[in-house]
């Protein structure tokens, strides 16, 4: 299995993906640890993300909105009922499901800059029922989770556990992204993004392709929300929820390459220690942090606009022809 | 009979673009579509393959009525078509287009894969399997609008001009890749402008004008009609003219 | 009037003129036929300077135009009827002509071209408020034409004008193209068409991979055994 | 029915400045295709713009509004020059986060320089209020209603009867034949641009005596401009006139009958009614 | 950072670290980078006394706009800083989110900004709140309305048309549900409870609304942008209820009344004990300390016209946990500081109220006062030990009708 998906162009990076988990065993602190699960946790969620609005080429600025099921589906029974948030994600998982149908059901047949804003919209209502919802969800107070390690809580004293965990959504969601891509629904649904009509002449049910991946992409998301919620251990809708959260899918995707399986990952890789130690190193002068992050956005992204995998790939088979270029010598 | 057309009607707001329009075809032929710009022959095609459904009429295919259906159930029942305007999937590469239409009759990669580049041979393609879409030309864009219909394994292939812009040497090329094609058991509606083409390749001739079919028969038939001289061809005014 | 020596253009790593010269006198029609992809409207573009990765020297009326900016070339008088016809779909036909007269020194007596693309074309005229996108395949390539005329050039470029247009039509938009030619304008016709363009050509070149490897009279080119297999199929 | 009047009155005259942030919007994505997410930065420039002058030099907006103007008119065509001129034709995705880029970049810059406080400008305007008949309305709400329409007819009739205005049209729709026509393509791109942004900017000169500059203040408006934008069918400044006017109605009505917890939930409710029965926006063509 | 200037004091030890944790950029960047200015001028102080057990006192500080900035930048503070104490952190989701971290390093959360119930309610052992719970200043409020006022008016607490609104966040919440407990509890009658986002644009609305259930009170917490619109939107529609009762936060904001004016006199602002005369601290050595504090803030911020309240309780956190809290524990580690902070007890902080913590690590001593605008200036009503004014405009001269 994993041997098929050893395609010869991805090599390189399933052997970074794969490594990267060693990482956090040399990092000297758990400041450092920490960022390296956020790290493996926006990878995993920015390739979720990937997996329809990449390949598709329709952005949905409201994944924030699945972040959040998933993160208060599982909290909300784990702190009510004591339901292990392993269970939780499932549950979360479900629901999101149902929620993206409905969404997708009315929003996939939109076209680009429509469909794009009407993932905002989704998001905000979800956010606003999330915030007047008191009963159920304690409104904007937010939920906490009482710090009680184990594994069946999936709350853990040490950063490493959850170092594995985010490592292990990562290469799931990539797996998942890896297969898709060499699959009929990953052939339709680019296709489909590329030119619906042409695609539907090729016997592609293009609704259907793309709620498929819809739902997928939220589901995925909604798993890694529950993870953010038992690592973070207090989720409130106006963080969870935030447009910002729902921006950051997209900037790490398309930083490093959206549309590819890997792009995501790289774009995580780079971008989010970039911007947690921007942050923890740049607070003396406030705003100065994220200032310097859209400097850099901007940079990569008049200068690079394909984002940093394709220079990534190019400049690894720069390497390997070096290699044989100087083995034939 | 492969395919029945019934009285066909297809309204755009006030304008006909089809209006009963009807004809018949056995399978393994060849059928022409000529007519004027405008006349409503790639409508027609539209209304076939279910891009755009009809106002009237019935269109049935191996005996299953197929008006009323989405277009992707029909390509999967066996009808492929090209576009006139061509429509590659841009940023993937040639194989990876055909491959789309390849995976409607399989789930299998390795099959999909097989299936597409047999149909980037017959069009010549193969050669090209590895280019970006969007880097073809645009007789390389025709050959794939062709291969892409192609994998899709149809008993039935709808060609809207796809030896337009090419030279006579090209499109004799081109009429040789469409014998061939058709040599292999699948029938051929062909639209074109290009006389030297739709004459050596069609069996039987349909003319439409405005929307209404005005002429059917072989291509000696059409070619002579008076009818469709005035509206199609025009009246040869010789060399001299243009001295 | 239009000289042009050594172009190489390319896209990318792709070289698609190599070395290209020719010229364009005036009151001539002056044809350029080629296989597909041979690189005739790359020629044409870098001509419009729509295409701008390209080396070589390009003067129109003794004037170097080779680093100016599409609009400046317009504004010369040399204009393109682009392959595709390109209209602006959601404009009127009207509007669309009226786009046409744009540049500065058709602007003035934009009435007068008006008056006189509609005696020409009497079908636009009848069409004047359509919307461009509905107008079928032959009206499309007559609005595109009529639009170039507007401008006022002392040179047009036509790129392909009869691709996709039924026989009839063809006839008449070659017909169209000598009678401008007879107002006094002189054309530059690139064409697939081999047989009707070489018939009413002046002098004609044959492009082939990029490299012009044929220039004559037109009669003679159809002649001309080379072509007559190449292009002509004979 | 007064309060019910007066509930549609106010929900009006709030929508006329949102119109007026939102036509800018609509032109840029118009003519140049770009989705511009720094949009409501340069509504809080100006805002920031308009405070100063009243508190350094003592001009109240109105009496800075040409002047005001004309900066804006210059951040916007270097914004353009330096930033979008170089992404015209990349992809949508890249444009967005480019946008989003620049929207982070001028906040934060603002935050740098400009420290988070409030700053309120308080002429005597401020809290006078309009009566006609028994209708109360808010006399700087009224002034932006009017002038938001006035300038937003102006720019169509700009768009309609103009040289100029015809090659934006035609360069919305086909850049490359628009070029062929003679057209300047990136000086009308620019100048689109720059009409947008001064657009966004005098909305900000008109919201500053009643709503204080900070540096997220755009934030609070360009969620809202989108959906206007979008209602109104993306391009179309009518549209987005109209799609202005009748958020504000929504907002108002959702906010004096549900609670203003639901103002916004209602205009997004509305906006995606309004995108299942007509998915190419109230005055879109499709 | 700050601190370690050298000099008399001769400490050969390795300086004490503490950290900082306020949202310094996003929505909450106002007030989040005054309470910083605040600690700073706190460790300043302490350092030129002569630091914490002899050590210089080292800040390090951090931004955190959000909840997740805060876990992670809590964690360098700890993990990568070794810092042993924080002082925050103005929003209660950060506080709980830095409050995860604390709990399994041991490391104290000196909490004077976030009033969330939850934060002292979940069992944390190292966290400390100076300044009162959210529900309880709600509380405050709607009591001294179905008390004093109700009398005032002549209305028995029955009759009285109460009316609250609040601003979304955690904040405005929690502090909204203490005030309509207390009202239900004393009688009185609410009529609406209405809530909104703080990036409002218009406020017409809500006051029409508000209006159409004829509140005589209006209990309303905000922040100071939305409360500065929502006055001004009551005015315009002639909606101004007969009582204003503020409760906390932009209500008591000094801009509050300078960008109102004349008409916020009588308005009345629930919040912590704010800008008290220097002559209700109970010794000379204190008043110098606020005179001082005062001082070296507004230096920094030339445009105020006083210290926010924000900063007031930061610094009296900051101030208060190092010169009398530390000094009080045998070592530096965190059992022992647990055990000092829990048994020490002051009757007078800073911020004019005591210090005397539960086991839940919130401080009992803490209670809101009922302030009221006059002439601009903020005047103590209520505790009547604070006190230094009467009340005026009840009725507001301004109500409609
Ligand atoms: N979607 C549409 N909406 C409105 N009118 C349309 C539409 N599609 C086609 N038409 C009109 O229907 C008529 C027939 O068009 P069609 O494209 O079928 O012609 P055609 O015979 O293929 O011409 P050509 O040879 O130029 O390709 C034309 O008048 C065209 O303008
Ligand atoms: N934008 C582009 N990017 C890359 N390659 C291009 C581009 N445009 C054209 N080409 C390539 O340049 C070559 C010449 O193209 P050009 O369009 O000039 O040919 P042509 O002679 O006009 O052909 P046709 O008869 O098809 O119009 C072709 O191989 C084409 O694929
Ligand atoms: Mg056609
Ligand atoms: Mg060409």
């Amino acid at each position: 299995m994993i041997n098929k998906l050893l395609s010869k162009n991805n090599s390189v990076l399933w052997i970074i993906a794969l490594a990267s988990i060693i990482v956090p065993f040399f990092l000297p602190n758990r400041y450092f640890q920490d960022i390296a699960v956020m790290t493996f946790l926006w990878a995993g969620l920015a390739c979720s993300w990937n997996l329809y609005s990449g390949y598709c080429n329709r952005l949905s600025i409201g994944h924030a909105a699945y972040l959040g099921i998933g993160a208060y589906s599982s909290t909300l029974l784990y702190v009510n009922f004591g339901i292990s948030p392993w269970i939780g994600m499932l549950a979360g998982g479900a629901i999101s499901a149902v929620a993206a149908l409905i969404i997708g059901g009315t929003t996939l047949r939109l076209k680009g800059t429509f469909f794009v804003l009407s993932t905002i919209a989704f998001a905000e209502i979800l956010k606003v029922m999330t915030i007047t919802s008191k009963d159920i969800t304690k409104g904007a107070l937010g939920v906490f989770i009482p710090y009680e390690p184990g594994f069946s809580n999936m709350i853990w004293a040490s950063k490493i556990p959850y170092a594995f965990l985010t490592w292990i959504y990562m290469i799931i969601v990539l797996l998942i992204c890896v297969k898709m891509e060499r699959s009929k629904l990953g052939y339709s649904l680019i296709a489909v993004g590329e030119n619906q009509e042409a695609a539907e002449n090729l016997g592609v049910n293009s609704s259907r392709t793309m709620l498929i991946a819809f739902v997928m992409s939220a589901v995925l998301t909604s798993f890694g929300g529950t993870i953010y919620a038992q690592y973070i251990m207090f989720i409130e809708p106006t963080s969870v929820m935030s447009l910002m959260n729902s921006i950051n899918f997209i900037l790490l995707a398309i930083t490093g390459g959206m549309g590819t399986a890997f792009g995501p990952m790289v774009g995580s890789f780079i971008l989010t220690p970039i911007s947690n130690l921007l942050r923890g190193y740049l607070s003396s002068v406030s705003g100065l942090h994220t200032f310097v992050l859209g400097l850099i956005l901007i940079a990569i992204l008049l200068f690079r606009p394909d984002g940093i995998l394709p220079q990534l790939k190019l400049f690894f088979n720069g390497l390997i022809k070096k290699s044989k270029a100087t083995k034939g010598v | 009979m492969l395919l029945k057309i019934d009285s066909v009607t297809k309204k755009f707001g006030g304008l006909s673009a089809v209006s009963d329009v009807s004809f018949e075809l056995e399978e393994g032929k060849i059928l022409g579509l000529i007519g004027p710009n405008g006349a409503g022959k790639t409508t027609l095609f539209n209304c076939i393959n279910g891009t755009l459904p009809i106002t009237e009429g019935t269109i049935t295919f191996n005996g299953e009525q197929i008006s009323g259906k989405k277009s992707y159930q029909i390509a999967r029942l066996g009808i492929a078509r090209s576009y006139q305007v061509t429509q590659p999937f841009g940023n993937m590469t040639t194989l990876q287009n055909a491959m789309v239409g390849a995976f409607c009759k399989t789930k299998s990669y390795n099959e999909a894969e097989s299936i597409g580049l047999n149909a980037l041979k017959t069009v010549q393609l193969d050669h090209k399997a590895e280019i970006v879409a969007k880097h073809l030309n645009l007789g390389e864009r025709k050959k794939l609008e062709i291969a892409k219909a192609l994998s899709t394994q149809p008993k039935l292939l709808l060609l809207d001009e796809v030896m337009a812009g090419l030279t006579s040497t090209e499109v004799q090329d081109m009429v040789k890749i469409i014998r061939e094609i058709n040599a292999t058991g699948i029938t051929i509606i062909i639209i074109e402008h290009i006389m030297e083409a739709i004459m050596s390749l069609s069996e039987r001739i349909i003319v439409l004008n405005f929307g209404k079919k005005i002429m059917e028969g072989t291509p000696d038939e059409v070619s002579n009609d008076q009818r469709v001289i005035e509206a199609y061809f025009g009246v040869d005014e010789g060399d001299e003219e243009y001295a | 009037m239009l000289n042009i020596s050594n172009i190489n253009s390319f896209y990318g790593e792709v070289q698609v003129l190599k070395d290209v010269s020719l010229h364009v006198d005036q009151g001539e029609i002056v044809t350029l036929i080629g296989a597909n992809a041979a690189g005739k409207s790359t020629l044409i573009s870098c001509i419009s300077r729509t295409v701008k990765s390209f080396t070589g020297e390009i003067q129109f009326e003794g004037k170097t135009i080779s680093n100016l900016r599409p609009d400046q070339i317009v504004d010369l008088g040399l204009v393109q009827i682009p392959e595709g016809r390109l209209l602006f779909p959601k404009l009127t036909v009207r509007e669309n002509l009226e786009l046409g007269s744009y540049n500065k020194n058709s602007r003035g007596n934009r009435k007068e071209r008006l008056e006189y693309v509609y005696e020409l074309l009497p079908r636009l005229k009848e069409r004047s408020n359509q919307l461009a996108g509905s107008l079928s395949g032959g009206e499309s390539q007559m609005c595109a034409i009529g639009r170039g005329l507007m401008a006022n050039p002392k040179l047009l470029m036509f790129d392909e004008p009869s691709l996709g247009l039924a026989p009839i039509v063809v006839s008449e938009v070659m017909k169209l193209i000598r009678n401008i030619a007879k107002d006094g304008m002189t054309v530059l016709l690139v064409e697939q068409n081999v047989r009707q363009s070489l018939k009413l050509a002046d002098r004609a070149y044959v492009l082939e991979n990029g490299r012009i490897i044929m220039e004559g009279k037109g009669r003679d080119l159809l002649e001309s055994p080379e072509v007559k297999k190449a292009y002509l199929g004979i | 029915m007064e309060q019910i009047l007066q509930v549609f009155i106010s929900g009006i005259f709030s929508g006329g400045v949102y119109a007026l942030v939102s036509v800018g919007l609509a032109l840029i994505f118009g003519i140049i295709g770009l989705v511009n997410f720094a949009h409501g930065e340069y509504l809080m420039l100006a805002m920031y713009f308009a405070y100063w002058m009243y508190n350094i030099i003592g001009l109240d907006p109105y009496q800075s509004l040409l002047i005001n103007l004309a900066v804006m008119a210059i951040i916007g065509y270097l914004t353009y020059k330096i930033i979008m001129e170089r992404v015209l034709e990349a992809d949508h995705s890249i444009q967005i986060i480019l946008t989003l880029a620049l929207s982070m970049v001028l906040q934060n810059l603002a935050l740098m320089l400009w420290k988070a406080d409030y700053r309120n400008i308080r002429i005597d305007m401020t809290t006078d209020t309009t009566h006609i008949g028994f209708l109360t309305l808010s006399t700087p709400r009224v002034v932006a209603f009017v002038i938001a329409i006035g300038a937003s007819v102006l720019l169509y009739m700009f768009l309609q009867k103009t040289y100029t205005g015809a090659a934006m049209r035609a360069v919305a729709q086909n850049g490359k034949a628009a070029q062929l026509m003679g057209i300047n393509l990136k000086r009308t791109y620019g100048l689109a641009f720059t009409i947008g942004i001064t657009l966004v900017g005098l909305a900000g000169l008109l919201l500053s005596p009643i709503y204080p500059a900070f540096p997220l203040v755009g934030s609070n408006f360009s969620t809202l401009a989108f959906i206007v934008v979008v209602i109104g069918g993306l391009t179309s400044i009518p549209g987005a006139i109209m799609g202005g006017l009748l958020i504000g109605v929504v907002e108002s009505f959702a906010g004096y009958f549900a609670g203003p917890a639901y103002q916004q939930a209602a205009y997004f409710l509305l906006f995606i009614l309004v995108l299942i029965f007509k998915p190419n926006g109230l005055f879109g063509r499709s | 950072g700050g601190g370690g200037n050298g000099g008399e004091g001769g400490t050969d030890s390795e300086p004490f670290k503490v950290g900082a944790i306020y949202p310094l950029s996003g929505a909450n960047a106002l007030l989040g980078n005054q309470c910083l200015t605040a600690v700073k001028i706190a460790v300043d102080m302490v350092n030129e006394a002569g630091g914490v057990h002899g050590r210089q006192v080292q800040l390090i500080e951090a931004d955190a706009p959000d909840p997740t900035a805060a876990t992670t930048e809590a964690g360098r503070l700890v993990d990568q800083q070794g810092v042993e104490i924080i002082f925050g952190s103005l929003a209660s989701g950060n506080a709980i989110a830095i409050a995860g971290v604390t709990e399994r390093t041991g490391v104290s959360l000196v909490e004077s900004g976030g009033v969330a119930d939850a934060l002292t309610d979940s069992g944390f052992k190292n966290v400390f709140r100076i300044l009162d719970k959210g529900s309880l200043r709600g509380a405050t409020g709607a009591n001294y309305v179905g008390t004093a006022i109700a009398d005032m008016l002549g209305i028995a607490p029955s009759d009285l048309r109460v009316a609250i609104i609040h601003e979304e966040s955690s904040y405005g919440t929690s502090v909204a549900d203490g005030a309509e407990a207390k009202a239900i509890e004393l009688g009185m009658n609410v009529v609406a409870r209405e809530h909104y986002a703080t990036t409002i644009t218009d406020m017409s609305a809500l006051v029409l609304k508000i209006n159409e259930a004829k509140p005589d009170v209006l209990l309303s917490v905000n922040y100071i942008n939305d409360a500065i619109l929502l006055v001004d939107t009551l005015k315009q529609y002639n909606a101004v209820p007969k009582v204003f009762m503020g409760l906390g936060a932009g209500t008591t904001d000094p801009n509050f009344a300078a960008t109102i004016g004349a008409d916020s006199d009588g308005f009345f602002c629930t919040d912590m004990p704010t800008n008290l005369p220097l002559d209700v601290f109970k010794d000379e050595e204190m008043r110098a300390t606020v005179s001082a504090f005062r001082e070296a803030f507004l230096e920094q911020y030339p445009d105020l016209l006083n210290v926010s309240i924000a900063a007031e309780a930061a610094f009296a956190g900051a101030y208060t946990f190092m010169t009398e809290i530390l000094p009080n524990a045998e070592t530096l580690d965190p059992e022992s500081i647990r055990e000092a902070a829990l048994t020490t007890k002051l009757d007078m902080t800073t911020l004019g109220f005591g210090w005397d913590l539960g086991d839940d690590g919130q401080n009992y001593a803490a209670s809101a006062n009922i302030n009221q605008w006059q002439g601009g200036e903020v005047v103590t009503i209520y505790p009547e030990k604070l006190k230094n004014g009467d009340v005026i405009n009840v009725p507001l001269p301004i109500a409609s009708e």
